[in-house]
């Protein structure tokens, strides 16, 4: 794995250059050079909502993909949005030629393997988003890529064509069998590490599909590289709202960062059952 | 604008400072994460996240819930531990040219001595004693909530802490009377008083139907408190017309800032509006600045508790400024 | 929503409601106005201003300033006195059908018993004993910032009420524990509790470069108190897990409604929201009733306190529900 | 004096039919028939402000003008707005089409002359806009009128187009000479009366004009109709926010809401110099 010094975050003005609805969806290209300079994948962008004068104090965090760094959209980043509350609400009321107030790229991306190795990329949701240009990474490494994508339904199914486009074939999944095979993105995984001889997996999702995607991996002793989805109110690791009980690399658990020293972390070092609690054997647990 | 310079210099007791803008504890980690997005030495200070002797780990999450102009927290101090602090944070302040505030925090008197202590020869411009968080020794109840132990705290500290470092007492909103605790911390030693820390409040999570936040409670911080903020600092520096002041409740704006200025406050802090935009505290020196210009304020000192003032008092104070004021 | 109905009546101690959405003291003046918005008859009630035995001017203007999500206001409890207040604004809630609750407020015990007494006969459903206000005889403080005062104002009210109109305490939040205090009335007879009133706040005109408020400081209601109102809410119903409770602060749609039920409170009150929108009190019973049908609630009174229960506790209640919960 | 049994207030949504920009101002037209109903000249609309998730809870009054109960703009009120903080500032950014959540008419209108009488109107900056439409009512009366505009400067004067064209003459005045006269609008108010033989003075704009204009009109023993602008939280009479000190028929001076007993008053009975005060022999003063 590489570990690359990055240009940090900015703080930019960003003209909407589309909108585009895609299902439940709707994607965002932004005129953002300063962010799109940075960009690896697996890293966000914490956008302002609700303009002057809101009672809307915090950003809310998007996963970028499809960041044109140089080329026709030169300068672009793109992400999606999936209408939450009021924030994303009045972001899906933006139009185009409207300016949005970005920080980013934020956060560690995807690690990449130093030489070529097959890897399974498992998207849920609009977590398939950042899985894209790690794709498009992967194969220009010369790296073997499947995808498995999936949701709940049909219509929050996201990315399945441009995954098709880049890998060249996609696996689809959905709970209720709208679309794809019926059932969850875990249930094709294992034949698609053991198909491709895959030596790691990458997966972004909800929090109860990570860890299915990590247990998984685990049972075929390789790595899951999973980008989280926590709370933040500042995004930039000044205020230690969005922290996970991870175990670092000699066995010491401790309450980490998800928006600097994460999204993105290796499954087996995220204490998933302990997700909401203090275990007693925290680093600094004793502390408090 | 086009306005005359204003000196906007001040001092917090012997820390003086070139302008009156500081981080606030807590939001802005230890001023690193803060340095991609401007230098951190331009600021009046860094105020550090308050540390304690051990590593922490803190609260169990969601640690924070977004409230109308405001947000609730309940991170529960975690931080490394004061050894890991001085080796690490404070270290890379020092040589980032940074004025440093350090706040400490302890579960009683005697962890605050240890901590004023074990900082005694560290490099820093002023201790802010965090005594709004809980007392174990006292059933839990916080610090700055009584009086009585407020006192032993501040005055503890002042006798171990390097007598060259101000002490700041850092005080709750949530008390009866806050003038009077103000009082009591003064007589204790304090040098000046910090104020104020957040509101405590709640949220109910409308999907699991239980409180919001992992600790229950949280701390209300943000725009929403700024009244509440502005009527303590006015309310203290009655109270203790001679202790300097560190304001801060919701500044957003320079506007905001002059505000606490002309309450009472000799300078401020900018918490919650950093997770908004990581540049506010830098550009509200600028605003600020400008601001006192266009009303005629040759210094930000000459600001500081103008409010308190009559009218012909401040109408006396322009009539005898040589610049013509702008906009007035 | 084509969710099924649900039992929305509540009670405030012997006060029987329909549905739990009553106007707030001061935010309704005495209904009248509200009638060409809707029929105040249908709300759960309307709080009339505090009332006091003479007229009364209130203090000088400006009486408001916008603050983030808030206001704050120094009316000063401006008012016809109780006579005037009897004649007019009583008699016209009454031929209206509106169920009413009376706030009342005294410079001393003296004028609290005088008011219970000459409301004694008057046809209402509850008296609100408003004691946030200041007491003369003690330089000035808030009755309800010391339980000793507020305790004999409350003891003494309900000697001197008619016993079967229940009475409830207004409680400010501007006190270092609300539990305390809440104890202190409810020992001292107070049927209920209502909370919370406004927070004490300053705003500095930047225009005047003096408090934006003629009275100085003021009262600061709207969302921006709401998690500190919900905060107060869950404290008291822990301490006096028996009284019913009276919520209010910031609530602007049935969802702020179900946080403040959830948290403990019978029924709920609707200021500053008014200002905003008139017909706020009467959409939010719809959209509470809605919100509660929602989660599998068959009746609001299963709701009131339900976050104080554990997940287990909570998912025994749903299993037990026969109604199918819709959305959960 | 007529004192017509008013339709009450109502609450609806308004569509932006046009806006327009005149000199500083910015005139609004929007479809409100349940507004324009009940309209009488005086009265005005509070109008909600920042959209959902705003930090700006009060509504914004805006006296009315150009209402059009039937005819062409069927259904339509008339406004004029002037820059001054967040409120104001995001109405000067919505667009045609756009819709607002408006609370009127409300408020005490003019009172009119039972039989026609030569009146004089006075307005200062966009106080001009009730004046318009009173002057209308005046003249269908028969009454005679004379109006005279004022304004710090000339791109602050409002209505002096719409005053010709109703009246046929107007006199301006500007503190600084940019247009009309130099000086206030109280300077040409004597001859005015004078030369009309006026019963009556009517008047809106800043509180120190309609002092000045009503010291002129006591000064020739008529009375002055002047609309006045408090600081409103609530606009319909149940906060109290918004009182000045008002004497009586029988010399009891009190704490009169401006919203609902007023905007308009009769200016000999407001106590000018103790606006901000509470004067000792004001009714209740010895209750506080
Ligand atoms: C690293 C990261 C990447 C993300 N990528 C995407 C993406 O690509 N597309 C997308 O649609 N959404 C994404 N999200 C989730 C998105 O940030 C939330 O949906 C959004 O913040 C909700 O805001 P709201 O005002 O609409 O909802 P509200 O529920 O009203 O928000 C209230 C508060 O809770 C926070 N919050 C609510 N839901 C979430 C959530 N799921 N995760 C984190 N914070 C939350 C908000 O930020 C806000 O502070 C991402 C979140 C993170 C942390
Ligand atoms: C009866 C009445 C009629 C009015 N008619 C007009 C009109 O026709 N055209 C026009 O441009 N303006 C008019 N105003 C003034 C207008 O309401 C204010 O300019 C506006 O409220 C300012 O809001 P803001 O958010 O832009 O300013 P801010 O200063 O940010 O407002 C903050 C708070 O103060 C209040 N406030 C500020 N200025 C005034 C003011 N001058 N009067 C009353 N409240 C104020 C606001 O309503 C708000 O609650 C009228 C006011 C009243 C009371
Ligand atoms: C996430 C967060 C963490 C905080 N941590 C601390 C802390 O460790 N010590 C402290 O004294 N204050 C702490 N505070 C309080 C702030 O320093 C400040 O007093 C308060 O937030 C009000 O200012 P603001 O509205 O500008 O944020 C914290 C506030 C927030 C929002
Ligand atoms: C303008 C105004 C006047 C008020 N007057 C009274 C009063 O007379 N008596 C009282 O008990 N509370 C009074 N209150 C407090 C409210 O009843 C309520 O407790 C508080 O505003 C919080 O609720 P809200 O945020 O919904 O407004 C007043 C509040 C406002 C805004
Ligand atoms: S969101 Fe603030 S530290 Fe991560
Ligand atoms: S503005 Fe509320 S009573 Fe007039």
């Amino acid at each position: 794995m590489t570990s690359d010094v990055l240009p940090g975050p900015v703080q930019e003005t960003g003209e909407i250059f589309d909108v585009t609805r895609l299902g439940e969806y709707t994607q965002f290209t932004v005129v953002a050079p300063g962010v799109a300079r940075g960009f690896k994948p697996g890293q966000f962008v914490a956008i302002a909502v609700g303009g002057r004068d809101t009672s809307m104090l915090l950003r809310r965090s998007f996963a970028l993909y499809g960041v044109q760094p140089g080329a026709e959209f030169a300068g672009t980043i793109q992400f999606v949005v999936a209408a939450k509350g009021g924030g994303t609400e009045w972001l899906l009321r933006r139009q185009i030629g409207d300016t949005l107030d970005l920080v980013g790229p934020l956060g560690v991306p995807f690690p990449l393997p130093r030489a070529s190795v097959p890897a399974v990329l498992v998207g849920g949701g609009y977590g398939t988003a950042p899985l894209l240009p790690l794709a498009q990474v992967l194969l220009a490494q010369g790296s073997d890529v499947e995808m498995i994508v999936g949701a709940a339904t049909a219509s929050r199914l996201f990315g399945e064509m441009q995954a098709k486009r880049i890998i060249g074939k996609v696996t689809v999944t959905t709970d209720d069998g709208t679309a794809g095979q019926r059932g969850w993105v875990t249930d094709p995984l294992p034949s698609a590490i053991e198909r491709l001889g895959a030596e790691i997996v990458y997966a972004c999702g909800p929090m109860g599909m990570l860890r299915a995607v990590g247990e998984v991996a685990g049972a075929h002793a390789i790595p899951a590289q999973v980008a989280v989805e926590e709370s933040m109110a500042c995004g930039i690791g000044v205020c230690m709202t969005c922290v996970l009980p991870v175990r670092d690399g000699d066995g010491v658990s401790r309450f980490v960062r998800s928006c600097v020293e994460g999204p993105v972390f290796d499954a087996g070092r995220i204490r998933w059952a302990d997700v909401g609690t203090v275990p007693a054997d925290l680093f600094g647990a004793d502390g408090n | 604008m086009g306005t005359p310079t204003v000196d906007i210099s001040t001092s917090l007791a012997s820390f003086e400072l070139p302008n009156p803008v500081l981080t606030a504890s807590g939001c802005a980690a230890a001023g690193r994460e803060l340095s991609p997005f401007f230098d951190v030495a331009e600021l009046g200070g860094i105020v550090t996240k308050s540390i304690m002797m051990k590593p922490r780990s803190g609260r169990s999450t969601p640690r924070m819930a977004e409230t109308p102009s405001g947000m609730l927290n309940s991170i529960g101090l975690q931080g490394p531990g004061v050894d890991s602090f001085i080796e690490h944070d404070l270290k890379w302040l020092h040589e980032s040219g940074a004025r440093t505030v350090v706040s400490i925090a302890g579960h009683n008197t005697d962890e605050f001595v240890a901590l004023a202590r074990r900082l005694y020869d560290q490099p820093m411009d002023l201790l802010e004693v965090n005594i709004s968080c809980p007392n174990v020794e006292n059933r839990g109840q916080v610090f700055a909530c009584d009086a009585i132990a407020a006192t032993r705290v501040i005055s503890a500290v002042r006798r171990a802490a390097n007598p060259n470092v101000p002490i700041f007492a850092k005080l709750t909103p949530d008390v009866t009377d806050i003038g009077y605790i103000a009082r009591a911390v003064a007589e204790a030693g304090a040098d000046g008083i910090s104020l104020i820390n957040t509101l405590l409040g709640l949220v109910i999570d409308l999907d699991t139907l239980r409180p919001a936040l992992g600790g229950v409670t949280g701390g209300l911080s943000g725009p929403a408190i700024r009244p509440v903020a502005l009527r303590c600092v006015w309310q203290v520096h009655q109270a203790v017309p001679h202790l300097p002041l560190l304001g801060m409740g919701g500044i957003k704006t320079g506007k905001d800032a002059l505000q606490f200025i002309l309450a009472g406050a000799s300078a401020v802090s900018v918490g919650t509006a950093v997770f908004h935009d990581p540049t506010a505290p830098i550009r509200i020196i600028a605003e600020l600045s400008d601001e006192l210009a266009a009303r005629g304020f040759s210094s930000l000192r000459d600001a500081i508790g103008f409010a308190h003032l009559s009218s012909e008092q401040q109408a006396a104070y322009f009539a005898a400024q040589t610049a013509v004021p702008v906009g007035r």
